[in-house]
């Protein structure tokens, strides 16, 4: 049953050093506010799952949370490359990065045996491509009825799901709408989960695509604009802007690590960044 | 890169077009007469924008993230922009996208950029150098490698350069045409694979019976010395080498309508 | 594209005799409409495909025009047995059921594989159930990660699938809401589609959970209260008493052929249908 | 049926309740402190409304029709209720209630109702006779077999009678205890199988080693003779035989509050 806590708490209780741990969002609803947390409560050796790491996952693999990411498209969308996660599979910096990569179809056929308690998912995928030769967790099927041979992929199980929403009902369910990803199966297929969401709510708005009922999720915080500089449809804007400025905060080792003390480290929690952020922004505007 | 992203511009109708542009407006065209489209992330995004807008308003675009029938008036930065989720006629979750649409073999054409490609259409975009101890590492696979295998065709879009057009490929990541021949339907793969190769200089087909992509159409102003410069392996031509038809004022002013306030030279 | 046509001329386009045709519908949204079209029609030697079989499909295999029926549960829910889905499996009667049964999460799982593309779909199901010994399309697949067997399915590949939906948009999409049972999955596995609906609307109401393409569907025709006497959500009640009534009607031979000649084949259409049922349950609260 | 289907009222608080309202609340004691119900499709809908109302107000009811979280205010006609629906948190396709709720490991209790059941709680609900040359065609497994092998626990739901109570099934729908002993550990399904057999006469519950159902509970006015005798199988007493609390006002007027106007003697 989901229990209503401060972010803190929930991250301190539920995330352990050496976890294999998605923060899932595709996009949309991508839960920087519980990533920014980890990083605080300083959380190592972390194996990192997510269909699409973005800058989140730049942040903690840059300080050298992550030993591992499992990850099928790893980039800065409509910007370019993610700097960090590019220095330490480069360079090994601040310490080296295991990946095992997949398709998106393949990481989504893994959530989704997972979510369903089956060993497997089966697809049409990864034929003719070199990324099988490179993990395990891909293999082959045969079909029983018609001999055809398919590629199976092993289901994920995952210590911790962590998602972003926008909102949570009096009872402790949580609703989200817009783009949805993988975030439920990603919850289903976790030993524990936590979620942030923008508001508590009496009643899930109508818009609700998807619900994950209270009693599989093991905590909820209400966190505003938790997903920041993504969005939350229905609450926020997808900060294009700051995007575009991560590839140069991000572009070199010691203003990245400056800025993470800053922004994260230094802050007790995720409304002092954000304030911080917007009192930086009004500061440059004052200063033009 | 040092290589200029773009040539001069053509001295026609379209004397103001970029080739970035031109590029973007061919690969438009090439959805004429096409109903389902699976948008990958990159280039493609905005030429499929722009072929709903000008070609084909009733072609339905879909993409990884879930969005089906969206109707971009902008576009995308990225490929999950609330605008996709906002106009579109559903928005599905990821698992379904892949399986019940794209695996289900719902998708005419796939719609797919590249950081290498090779003689056979075959795409590289996870690594340059090797894979484990890498010179660039890339964004990686996405969405290409099942879309580029089950998609009933095939449209990659690229700038061409030396670096993306090579003689072979660092990494396979999503299957084109394979070894050529009947290379690709050997492995049992649903779709025909690519059937066009748009660029900033022009446009490659694969040839009937090899699969090797050979340069059918060139842009207005641009040499085939510089195509063949551009290209990793010795480029041939088509016996029918074209030259296209330079951008309409109505493809150019609706493209840059479409970007308006997107940041240039994007990969996303 | 999905065609706006009368029901009559969907169901002579796009039904053939000897078919394998599934008119899905969970409870709600049951096609009855086509169903009855098909019998207008005379089509014959269908096979008949559904999880949750009820009156319609006792319609049909009633007067002949089934020879093979796939399914998963087959009553009169919270009324009884389907006396002329018994008496064709107990008598032959009015020819002989060829039958073959799944459970529901096996015909969910053959819908899904179907609707995926792929041959054969994997359940953790049919385990020490005499079921699987009854049919060829249920095996077994080993996980090639784990070593362990689970329970494969073949696919299901229609010929036709029907549906019943609350509406179609001006474009010929359909959008559906309420228990959505695997109709969507139906018309995904089906090489032609048909879809009755309630009403033609500008747009899709905003309740709307289920959307089927206006491409992915060929004939869609309004036909309101086309599910009666199942319903839709938003338009109408179930009639729980005609589903009383029809333990009756049903129970023997005659009386059934003679309600059907009346009901059903010599009426035009389904308009005339419900038309008569009205004029009939007048004439009873009038007689009363 | 020839057999009566109810017991004569037995004199005590509960003299008003007939055997079936006895068992329905029984059935929906059972459910006291559980989370997660996975309600089957026959008698034990009755019970699990019964159950949320009386006891355990946040039990979650999950039906297969795809309802999650339902909080029916009668009795349910069919598993396909528009209230079900209506008053459920989410409706889910079919595919995902099987796939992600209960595959996925998520029921704590199945509740199962039932034509035959056997001594050690394997379940009949497809044929009487022959399967070919039935005697009597039962509407089949609906979701039963899956419920019997996922649920963490099955708490079956049946009028006792000797056509209900057999020696040996005409047909396994769904796995209880198999053969006994380890014999449903061994067949690897997740559930720990049938814990109580909820009568109109009393409550079985498999013994500890053998897993053989035994007889634990009778109800109030109920002879143990009676029950052995609608009983097609040997059947033993618990050392610990107990007689059922009879039921008490607030459950016998929820139960009936929930059953107006619902057609008596209903399967469904």
């Amino acid at each position: 049953m989901a229990a209503l806590v401060p972010l803190a708490d929930a991250v301190a209780d539920l995330v352990r050093d050496g976890d294999t741990v998605a923060l899932e969002g595709f996009t949309h609803l991508i839960p920087f506010a519980a990533g920014h947390e980890m990083l605080r409560q300083g959380r190592r050796g972390l194996t990192l799952v997510r269909m699409t790491p973005d800058l989140l996952y730049d942040q903690m693999i840059g300080l050298g949370a992550a030993e591992r990411l499992v990850f099928s498209w790893g980039g800065n969308p409509g910007v370019g490359s993610l700097h960090r996660l590019r220095d330490a599979v480069e360079h090994g910096w601040p310490e080296p990065l295991d990946l095992e990569e997949h398709s998106h179809a393949g990481m989504a056929a893994r959530y989704g045996a997972g979510a369903s308690g089956l060993p497997f998912g089966v697809l049409r995928g990864y034929v003719g491509s070199d990324l099988a030769a490179h993990t395990r967790n891909v293999s082959t099927v045969t079909c029983p009825f018609t001999g055809e041979q398919l590629t199976a992929v092993r289901a994920f199980a995952l210590d911790v799901a962590v998602v972003h929403a926008q909102q949570v009902d009096r009872d402790g369910n949580v609703g989200l709408w817009g783009i949805s990803g993988v975030q439920k199966e990603a919850v289903l297929c976790a030993r524990r989960s936590i979620v942030t969401v923008e508001e508590r709510v009496d009643q899930l708005d109508p818009r609700t695509r998807v619900v994950l009922p209270s009693w599989v999720v093991d905590a909820v915080s209400v966190v505003p604009q938790g997903a920041h500089p993504s969005y939350a449809a229905g609450y926020s804007e997808r900060d294009n802007a700051f995007y575009a400025r991560w590839d140069t905060i991000s572009r070199d080792r010691e203003p990245f690590v400056e800025w993470m003390r800053r922004h994260v480290l230094e802050t007790s929690d995720f409304a002092e960044y954000l304030r911080l952020l917007a009192a930086e922004a009004a500061a440059a505007v004052g200063s033009r | 890169m040092t290589e200029p992203p773009e040539h001069a511009p053509a001295a026609t109708a379209a004397s103001a077009a970029t080739a970035d542009e031109v590029m973007t407006v061919v690969a438009a065209r090439e959805l004429r007469g096409r109903r389902t489209c699976f948008v990958g992330i990159g280039l493609p995004s905005i030429a499929a924008s722009l072929a709903r807008q000008v070609h084909e308003p009733s072609l339905v675009l879909i993409y990884e993230s879930g969005p089906i029938g969206a109707k971009p008036t902008r576009a995308p930065l990225s490929i999950g922009d609330g605008e996709l989720a906002d106009t579109a006629l559903d928005v599905v979750g990821v698992p379904e996208v892949f399986s019940y649409w794209l695996q289900g073999g719902r998708i005419d054409v796939g719609f797919l950029g590249a950081a290498q490609i090779c003689r056979y259409g075959n795409i590289n975009t996870t690594v340059i150098g090797p894979y484990r101890q890498p010179m660039v590492r890339l964004p990686g696979a996405g969405g290409a490698p099942e879309i580029a295998a089950s998609a009933r065709e095939v449209i990659v879009v690229a700038r061409h350069t030396s670096r993306t057009f090579v003689n072979r490929l660092d990494f396979v990541t999503s299957i084109g045409h394979h070894d050529g021949g009947d290379s690709r339907k050997a492995l049992g793969l649903p779709g025909d694979g690519p059937t066009a190769v748009i660029t900033d200089l022009g446009v490659l087909r694969p040839e009937a019976e090899s699969r090797e992509l050979v340069l059918t159409a060139i842009h207005p102003g641009v040499a085939v010395a510089t195509v063949r410069e551009r290209t990793g392996w010795p480029l041939r031509m088509a016996a029918s080498l074209t030259e296209t038809e330079p951008p309409t004022e109505l493809e150019l002013g609706t493209l840059r309508r479409l970007s308006a306030g997107r940041p240039t030279g994007s990969a996303g």
